[in-house]
């Protein structure tokens, strides 16, 4: 798959019609995401249970379609998801994104797969795979965070 | 040499890039280079090859010798007053780093203030923003016209009683706005300020006249105007490399060294710490070389045409917007296109062959000043001409295509 | 790859100097280039020249994989235990100073002590001797033994309490010392103390382990390592990076811009201002596939025996003085001969073909220790042979004849 | 000529024997010339009149044969010489070494011109130019030196 083919599908239809864009009401986490190369911005929010299960997450942001379309995308995913289940998925995507071919996780459905595997031909651009992964890296640190604050408190 | 023909001299055009003709607009960010200067990295290393000034055995004289040569011929390029004014750096980021540097310790105390602009570089920013901290400096930056371009009465309305430096570019690696140095700098002295130009961006397009521009110091990339990576060049009056500390210490640049205290060599050895990049300074005589055989003229009334091409069809192209309209403009066409992300179109063009640039260029200042947080650029260097620029707007086309644009 | 066969691979070699074959005995100063580092940077420039990391382009792209596989290189080559660890530079130099300068910033109070040894190049002296004046901090000098030696003795004599750093050279340019780096860094560690260690003249000699030696920094010049010049390695302690404020300031090495702060890049970036000597970078992975090819082993040993064989000839040769008997030496053989001017040695064994140095080598606090004001030296490197050293006593011989010794 | 031919004749005769050598007792100025290149150095002693002629003149040193040869060969010849006379020399034997083939001046006669031109083979090495010039350099500021020191007491 070359990157014309790519902008054709599923990421121009993302990057154009991105879900869960805009910030919710009771939010009680937020993470901002920053490319200094590019200025891609990506700020995400996140209702969190106390076990870290994402009751809800939605994202604002300023980027080309690749980073908009993988935002869209991964927020979609994660929705509902326990706290293994988001860093299995985010390890799973940044192995797929910088080396493997494909995805393998039962938290999958053929359709994500697919979804998701529409981002891997960025493989080969280092620049564009900055985008990609830009609101994952954002999760993942906000993930990281909302552990620390709880057992500091 | 003819311009029209230069392609050919530069043997990167024979290649292809995604089975499609290079069209190479990124030469703001770095030049492609002349076989001969190509071929004189080749030549040096494999027949002549030493280490310069350190050794009287035949090599190292004869590769003094050449190293010395292109000082010579960069004074003469850059009209300066005298050959130890010509400093090699590794490039026009250190060469800044070396003025903030030392500048500030010998004529910086809390308080005082440097005048930038909004059009600047990161590399003309981030070294005196240091000055903040170590020195307590307040930095100013003259503001941006509507249309991209520095008045000399932006200039004056920033500068106070404080300001002991101005540090500004000659041509905007963004808007391509040329401003009017000559006359800053005559502001400038009239009210004692030194002033630093970064002329990384007017190197390559316009003629240097250091003598007539009378400024402080000037700040060229060798590597944007033909010339091999990894060098640089300080142009500064002999007055202040007489006066200002040496920068990195190390061999080469002493006079003599005793356990309790160092004294420096002269001019130029004081500011060459180390063993310098030897071949590539060798290298770029003949970027100068080839520079004088086209004539800096002919670049000159090439790349306008290319310019006033360029601006005439991507403004008839509707969704593309121009960054900038300056009153003098160079070598540098920056653009978005509504509703497509810099970074795409780059992506997409690139499928096409054509090599443009995506996204702040180091000037984030400005762009959040103009409300982007990325745009699109590409930049000319002499072995363009309207069939690459043709190929651009095609691919633009292309770009919006895909869009539904 | 052969070894005793390895002079066909430089292309030097084929060259006459003043009518003779070329005995090349400056590798100390600079080692000459193997055709696949030349070849290299030919078709880099000629074929996928571009700017690293800033455009999204396809030559841009390639660019960049390529200058971050040398990154991954040579760390390998270092056993660095993070790619991160490699910061590159334009020289020895350049990477001592950014040790000196970013440490000194953040670690480095008045009465603060720096020990450095009488054995230093004075790249490895002069930036510590800035912070006399900027910090008021005060250096002190591990003494040489009667054979040119620094043992760990004469290092823990020298530390006090206020010592904060410990820089030194991995081994001498001029006696050919080889210091206990692992141990010295044992001692230092016990005590606190980082350990910056000059491996300009260890890295094309030793086998290079970071993680077994244990030093924080460790700085190399690639041009002495079959690379290009132009070039420098800053290996460092990923925890000291992190530390660390940035040296220069500039394009590439920032996080966010904004007019009133600024916010640095992570690791490596942070670091690496500016356009980096790009073709030097990429060019230098194949002096490292160079060195691997050969293997390490085998250059320790061809180089030992060279040595024992020079050392073995000069002894024999009367009114000729070595300079330096340490307990393991490499590569150098640094002498004197009676009556007869060092540089006039090195113009009279240049007529021969003979390439040696003359001079103080950038180690006066040396050779004032030594009461000389300058030395002649023979350096090897992987291209030399018994018959290079041979040349070099008969040559030795037709100077004395002149001078009537 | 080539550097070894040089070797053989002057050079090596001056720089073996030089002439003027050592400090005499009455001197009223002095100055000292270094090359850190190499550690080569020079220490002038001058006896000046009042109009700044050479009364006497000679040098400590340490360095190779070229520039011993050179402090041995230029204080024989400046003996006796007045400021103007002195200055005029320099400049000729600065020249000569720098770019000329020979040395003209009418305060010559054959033999000196020989000895000065004996050094003139250096030229094409930039680092025996050094050398060469270490002492003449020193003589010219010793004489702009007094010079100043006059005018200010
Ligand atoms: C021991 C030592 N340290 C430091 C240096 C400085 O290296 P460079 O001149 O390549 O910066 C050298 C070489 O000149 C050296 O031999
Ligand atoms: C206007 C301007 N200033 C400074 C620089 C920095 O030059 P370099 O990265 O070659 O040090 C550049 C190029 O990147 C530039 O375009």
């Amino acid at each position: 798959m070359n990157l014309k083919e790519l902008y054709q599908e599923i990421i121009l239809d993302h990057g154009k019609n991105p879900r869960n864009l805009g910030k919710f009401e009771n939010f009680n986490k937020d993470a901002k995401g920053h490319n200094p190369l590019c200025g891609d911005k990506v700020h995400l929010f996140l209702k969190l249970d106390e076990n870290k299960k994402i009751n809800d997450i939605s994202f604002e942001g300023q980027g080309c379609a690749i980073s908009m379309a993988s935002a869209s995308i991964m927020t979609d995913l994660m929705k509902g998801k326990n706290e293994r289940q988001v860093k299995e998925l985010i390890s799973k995507f940044l192995e797929m994104i910088k080396e493997k071919d494909d995805i393998e996780s039962n938290l999958l459905n053929d359709d994500e797969k697919t979804k998701l595997m529409s981002l891997g031909g960025v493989k080969n651009f280092p620049m564009r795979v900055k985008c990609a992964t830009l609101s994952w890296h954002a999760l993942s640190s906000a993930l990281d965070d909302f552990q620390k604050k709880v057992t500091t408190e | 040499m003819n311009i029209d023909n230069i392609k050919k001299e530069f043997p990167i055009f024979s290649n292809k890039i995604h089975n499609n003709d290079l069209v190479y607009l990124d030469s703001a960010n770095s030049s492609q280079k002349p076989l001969v200067v190509v071929n004189r990295i080749y030549d040096f290393y494999t027949k002549e090859f030493s280490n310069v000034g350190r050794s009287v055995h035949y090599l190292s004289v004869a590769a003094t010798n050449l190293y010395e040569k292109t000082r010579s011929s960069v004074q003469k390029y850059l009209n300066a007053k005298d050959k130890n004014e010509i400093v090699f750096t590794k490039g026009a980021t250190e060469a800044i780093n070396l003025v903030a540097s030392t500048f500030s310790q010998e004529f910086l105390q809390e308080g005082d203030e440097i005048l930038l602009t909004e059009l600047e570089h990161h590399s003309n920013y981030v070294p005196w923003h240091y000055l903040r901290k170590s020195k307590g400096v307040k930095i100013n930056f003259a503001e941006i016209d509507e249309h991209g371009d520095i008045s000399i009465e932006n200039i004056e309305k920033k500068i106070t009683p404080n300001t002991k430096m101005i540090a500004i570019t000659h041509l905007s690696n963004v808007t391509g706005a040329i401003l009017p140095i000559k006359e800053i700098t005559q502001l400038a002295h009239s009210k004692g300020i030194p002033v630093m130009v970064d002329g990384c961006q007017s190197a390559p397009h316009m003629k240097l006249d250091m003598q007539d521009l009378d400024c402080d110091f000037y700040a060229i990339s060798c590597h944007k105007m033909y010339g091999p990576t990894g060098l640089g060049i300080l142009y500064a009056k002999k007055k202040w490399l007489d006066n200002l500390p040496p920068y990195q210490g190390g061999g080469g640049m002493i006079n003599e060294v005793k356990k309790n205290d160092i004294s420096y060599s002269e001019l130029p050895n004081k500011f060459e710490a180390g063993t310098m990049a030897t071949a590539q300074v060798i290298a770029f005589d003949e970027s100068i070389n080839f520079l004088n055989k086209i004539g800096i003229d002919n670049i000159i009334s090439h790349e306008k045409k290319l310019l006033d091409y360029g601006e005439e069809i991507l403004r008839k192209n509707n969704s593309v917007k121009l960054i900038g309209n300056p009153q003098k403009k160079g070598a540098v066409l920056s653009f978005t296109i509504d509703g497509i992300h810099p970074h795409d179109i780059a992506t997409i063009l690139d499928e096409d062959g054509v090599a443009i640039r995506a996204g702040h260029h180091c000037c984030q200042i400005l762009h959040d000043k103009l409300g982007l947080t990325a745009s699109a650029r590409a930049s000319l260097g002499v072995y363009n001409n309207k069939d690459d620029l043709d190929k651009l707007n095609e691919s633009i086309n292309n770009c919006k295509k895909i869009f539904n644009k």
